[in-house]
């Protein structure tokens, strides 16, 4: 190879591979964010569904996923790729994958065990550990690679309309995807028991640590400077350079904006400062962001974020309404702001970063910008840029729904959906992973007593005694005014 | 004519200067990336520090957590000073000799364009110092760690480095005459790191002895579970993303090295990230599979630990093995990894991480691996000259050979010297704490109070003995 | 643009971009030792602090704070720069920022949430949140960007004395002006209830995690990484590559050092092995080096360490002496050892260093050099750069004492800068932000009883209880040991 291509190779691919750790790092965050939003008696089973996320997410990607998703033949005669539309058919388990493109794989493996472990969030505390094992099989070697084929891979999606659809970084084809199917894991596995009393209130289930949530929501924006800027899937040439720094700065001030946004709302409406909210607003922000991070303005960047934020806390209280259990509000997060990130893209896309990133172009050409904005080109605005990806929004939301609607279906005929009541108040941990996360501590499962079943009788003692003196109550019911 | 000669001699003094500005930009860039790699790449690997800080931390109990967390810590401190002084002259200083380096003591002339050596080369003697503290935690005293911890990281690991990475090494695959015609092939340390760390604690395990009430008197182990496991779950997804540095940038290069066009860097790391992420992923469900089938259990700690097996499995054959072979190397590092962890309960030794069964055992697997899984193309791409691969790929025994002479060789000096130095202080009285203070905990009598002043703990580490009884509704414990 | 400028544009921004980012994950490391270093009973305040240092920052710095110190604007005739020397006063909320200094912005961006964090140790616990958003909005948003100006914009200071004050990564910008900012407030706010007993005493009050502060402070020290050597701002060039490397050894040397020193010092002192004191030691030695980390020589780094660490041992000592409260000794790391590293660079700076980096020099001359060396072009010592750097000390000090304390005073006055004494005993967690950060363990706030007013005695008993068993006890006079 000569100097110029190798310069250009060394550089590009030691941007996707250092952004692909950071993206790998962000199975972290969502560990401890998870781990910290579930109570005491379910944190190794949360811990090992988030490990198993990336492992499990390997092995299906490795031997069937980018072969879905990427795996475009070579045509011998002419050199081009052969695309189909729908589904990719090569390089499965890698077989004959060129070395040059292993740093593709990597990467887009750590997209993958994004998507997956956005779900299990959604049903976490409840869910048995073989269907756990199923969807995130089957969701990284199957729902999710035919989607990025769609939209990433050459599919009919990237040329729908001419434009095609634009998605930067997979507001839908990640997270969209991730809390879909999470929103219909949540609905067929049920809330978790004591979610809702019997008038239909909802009882408050803290997670056991608000430090373990902000510790991998940190780590989660962290990566997520890895999953923006590094969508760019390269650095050398001019237009990657701005686009990259770009996305870090839109990705930051949408983050920034969300997370004011809910401090602000939520003081308002339940006059607490609250934390955990913020911490999800910020991840709101930033799944807001996401499709469009790379040509929108700074200014756009911040009301996106903050329309993100308020989305966020509507879809959370819209799930509540309907009596749906989401622990970790995965879907209002996921879900609905990746929709509304990539129905933002439609809006807020601006021609330059087109240009600079070469999405939604021919050559120098815009064919359509972002309804906002005027197409230099045609000196006029459109609105088939967001007709397009308002198809693919739809669907996206009725292909993961379909396919993991089913999945979830036959594990609930087969009757390996949901855990026992038993082992749901035992606790998995105790139950199925050889004892508590944190063997000393005294042991205070869950909401005192009531869903107890006479286990806990032992351990209530202590906690008694302090019920008695009137403090832990009124911590209680501070916080029932906060989540409900 | 002279007219035309000095037009000639211009033009070729043009085309001269041409090219060497040519060369200056392709020098600067290459360059440029590669610092760039080493540097990142060094950075993640640091990391590590604080992913086997959580780690440990997680796995010992409340009264030692303040005493391992202060261990890690200086491990870094103490691994710094120790290694700018000494280590790095012994590994990578001139002039040297086959068995050691000794020149550029505390980074003395030492060239200033290469200080990332030195940074990344001292990340990895770290490293390979935090894996004995796991082996030997909750029970040895502070003085014989710091000892054991400047020993290490100044001279037994950089004499090690030295033998297989230096080309002056007498094991090392780039020295110009290589033992039996190929030297050791080791690409990111499973043996100079993860054997040198692993053998060392188990030397140190066996010594000190087991903790306090690990075996009861009928040779009964008794579960120790440390007290947090969401804290060893953030270590070892730390170290798993610290890998990342680990492995890649031990390719030194993400472009071409100068002196070395064969090197192709780009394609080199792309590999490696992708044999990696394979490899732990397949050691953890293996584990999993495993501890499910014996115990009935699905385990967090043990998967994590073969995810760690997998990691330390494809350390040394990341660049030259292909995915499949990846994903066996992680298999049988996972296998490995529960065999011997099973086999040091029989022999009784206390090993609170299983820091010898993930880094010693899977280290001694991963380098013999490439000799069985090293492909040729691979293996020419890391411009690895010596026309040897795999046994697999009909590449013969030679690769093999070479890879079971490092190993045995620096096993051999580890726990000769390591194990001599433990028995020194043994017999000096300053390795392992007394009775009480195990009672007690460290960090009360010599940490100045516990790591959570404001919880209830210690008190009830009595009650959780048998955890899994629990299942069978027998809570008569807890009443 | 041509292949050099390609490859020069693609590999500074990479290198910036990704030493952003790991400056970003300072502050996970900030939130992390503030979490752990505060009592349970104010987790989620600290936490939720933390985070908004990020998001306030953000919004501060894209409206006003990029503006006012990177706000030059380009003279339409000449092409060049009209740099004003006080302040910069164009590109607010990034209008018309060319794209190819987003990097700039962003990398920017995190040193000033850095700077806005600091001050959030010192007054930890007992400031209202009010005054914190209000502080923390106007030190990112102008205390913080003129001082940047002045050294790193082009302004007054970084011309004086022709040579210029030399502050590579920002021992006085960033560091002295967090850590002076947080004096004024620990001084203003005054100590915690029960922090000094009627004697004057010392009473300790641990914070409720040395875990959470390890783990806080080796993100800290893998973000500095970030910090020293991202401060090049460029790794493509000879001068820059050396640059980079130089850093990375001599931040590692310092930090180590300084860890030492206090390790060794405290033994020696109080005869134990202090795990919190050996953290803020190695904290301390990394802000030291901060300054001169460019051009220092690795044996320099070690002594400039090792000062550091007996500066912040002496610091907070003199703190208590002075009755003032700085929960995580946040001035003693970053006020004073941010002085120190500061006046450093004006003994350890070598010439070659400064050549590397271009700081100090005039074009291929050494204008003025550290003390300790001799300038070889002018094969004479000077004191000129100590000098300059001295006054930068003085200055910047006063400046944000000045500023941060009108503030505070303001906040004062207008009776918002304290919260009640009722929420500090029960903790702002239970009071403001909706329940205690660990659910769903037993309370136990603060060391028992004695600095707990009465409001407290109902809480003593299932304290008492184990104190019967003789462990708790031990416990806390193990403790008193240590601190006092």
């Amino acid at each position: 190879m000569d100097f110029e291509g190798e310069t250009t190779a060394a550089l590009d691919t030691m941007f996707v591979l250092f952004s692909g750790y950071l993206v790998f790092m962000m199975q972290n965050g969502f560990a401890m964010l998870t781990a910290g939003s579930v109570r005491t008696k379910n944190t190794k089973n949360v811990l090992l569904k988030n490990l198993l996320d990336a492992c499990v997410g390997a092995m299906g990607y490795w031997i069937f996923g980018y072969a879905f998703a990427y795996g475009n033949p070579i045509d011998p005669d002419t050199d081009e790729e052969i695309v189909n539309p729908f589904i990719g058919h090569t390089y499965f388990a890698l077989a004959n994958l060129p070395e040059d493109a292993f740093v593709s794989f990597f990467f887009q493996w750590t997209f993958a065990a994004t998507a997956a472990t956005i779900v299990s969030g959604s049903v976490a505390e409840r869910t048995s550990f073989y269907a756990y094992l199923g969807y995130a099989f089957f969701l990284t070697s199957f729902v999710y690679p035919v989607v990025s084929h769609w939209v990433w891979g050459g599919g009919w999606l990237s040329t729908l309309f001419e434009v095609g659809v634009i998605d930067f970084a997979g507001c839908s084809v990640v997270h969209m995807v991730g809390g879909v199917a999470g929103l219909v894991g949540a609905i067929l596995v049920g809330p978790r028991m004591g979610r809702f009393d019997a008038e239909g209130n909802v009882v408050p289930m803290p997670g056991h640590s608000a430090t373990l949530c902000t510790l991998g929501t940190f780590i989660l924006w962290f990566g997520w400077y890895g999953f923006n800027p590094g969508s760019t899937l390269a650095i050398f040439g001019t237009g990657s350079t701005l686009t990259a720094q770009r996305c870090a700065v839109t990705t930051t001030l949408a983050a920034a904006a969300a997370g004011l946004v809910v401090l602000i709302i939520v003081k308002i409406r339940d006059h607490i400062f609250d934390l955990i909210s913020v911490l999800n607003g910020v991840l709101a922000g930033l799944v807001s962001i996401t499709a469009v991070c790379f040509s929108a303005e700074p200014y756009a960047a911040v009301v996106i974020g903050g329309i993100g934020g308020g989305l966020y806390l509507l879809g959370g209280w819209a799930l509540l309404k309907l009596k749906i259990d989401d622990p970790l509000e995965a879907f209002p997060i996921h879900g609905v702001c990746g929709a509304w990130g990539c129905f933002a893209v439609g809006l807020f896309s601006t021609p330059w970063g087109q240009l600079n990133a070469g999405l939604g172009v021919d050559g120098d050409r815009v064919i359509h910008t972002g309804a906002f904005y005027i197409n230099p080109d045609t000196d006029s605005r459109s609105g088939v840029l967001l007709g397009a990806n308002c198809i693919a929004i739809l669907v996206i939301a009725a292909w993961t729904a379909a396919l993991i609607g089913s999945l979830f279906l036959i594990f609930k005929f087969a009757g390996i959906l949901r855990i026992s009541p038993e082992i749901e108040i035992l606790g998995n941990d105790v139950s199925k992973h050889g004892g508590s996360a944190y063997p000393e501590e005294p042991l205070e499962t869950g909401p005192p007593a009531k869903d107890n079943l006479g286990f806990d009788e032992s351990m209530k003692i202590p906690h008694k005694a302090e019920k008695e003196e009137g403090f832990v109550e009124d911590d209680i019911d501070a916080e029932k005014t906060v989540e409900v | 004519m002279e007219n035309e000669l000095d037009a000639l001699k211009a033009e070729v003094a043009a085309l001269s200067a041409e090219v060497q500005a040519l060369e200056d930009l392709t020098f600067t860039t290459a360059n440029a990336v590669n610092v760039v790699f080493v540097l990142l790449s060094g950075f993640l690997v640091f990391l590590m520090q604080g992913g086997f800080a959580m780690l440990e931390a997680g796995s010992v109990r409340t009264k030692n957590t303040k005493n391992v967390l202060l261990k890690n810590v200086l491990d870094a401190c103490c691994g710094v000073i120790a290694f700018y002084v000494f280590g790095f002259a012994f590994s990578s200083g001139e002039p040297s000799n086959a068995f050691i380096g000794y020149g550029n003591f505390a980074l003395a002339d030492f060239p200033k364009e290469q200080y990332r050596e030195f940074f990344f080369a001292w990340t990895f003697a770290a490293t390979a110092a935090t894996i004995v503290s796991g082996c030997v935690a909750e029970r040895t005293s502070f003085l014989a760690y710091l000892m054991y911890t400047v020993f290490v990281t100044s001279f037994v690991y950089p004499v090690v480095a030295h033998w297989i990475w230096s080309p002056s090494g007498w094991l090392s695959a780039e020295n110009e005459d290589p033992l039996i015609g190929v030297g050791v092939f080791d690409f990111a340390g499973s043996t100079v790191v993860h054997v040198v760390g692993g053998f060392a604690g188990l030397m140190g395990a066996i010594i000190v002895g087991p903790r306090l009430g690990r075996f009861d008197e009928d040779g009964r182990v008794t579960p120790m579970p440390g007290h947090s496991a969401t804290l060893v779950t953030l270590g070892g997804f730390l170290l798993w993303f610290g890998w990342y540095g680990f492995n890649t940038g031990s390719a030194g290069a993400a472009t071409f090295v100068i002196d070395d066009p064969e090197l192709i860097g780009s394609t080199v790391i792309q590999v490696v990230a992708a044999n990696t992420t394979v490899a732990a992923a397949a050691g953890g469900i293996t584990v999993l599979v495993l501890v499910r089938l014996r115990d009935g259990l699905f385990d967090l700690i043990s998967s994590l630990n073969g995810i760690l097996a997998g990691l330390v499995s494809i350390t040394a054959g990341c660049a030259v093995v292909e995915p499949y072979g990846a994903f066996a190397i992680g298999l049988i590092g996972g296998s490995i990894y529960v065999l011997s962890s099973w086999s040091l309960l029989l022999l009784r030794i206390d090993d609170p991480l299983d820091a010898y069964p993930v880094h010693g055992s899977c280290g001694v697997w991963g380098t013999l691996a490439v000799g069985l899984l090293a492909t040729k193309e691979l293996m020419a791409m890391t411009s690895y000259n010596n026309d040897s691969w795999g046994l697999f790929y009909g590449g013969g025994f030679r690769l093999l050979g070479g890879q079971v002479i490092g190993v045995v060789s620096v096993i051999a000096w580890v726990v000769a010297i390591i194990g001599s130095f433990f028995l020194i202080l043994q017999r000096l009285n300053l390795l392992r704490i007394s009775p009480e203070q195990e009672m007690r905990g460290n960090d009360q009598i010599k940490h100045g109070g516990v790591a959570y002043p404001e919880m209830k703990t210690g008190t009830r580490t009595r009650r959780v003995v048998e955890p899994h009884r629990t299942i069978d509704g027998d809570d008569s414990e807890y009443s």
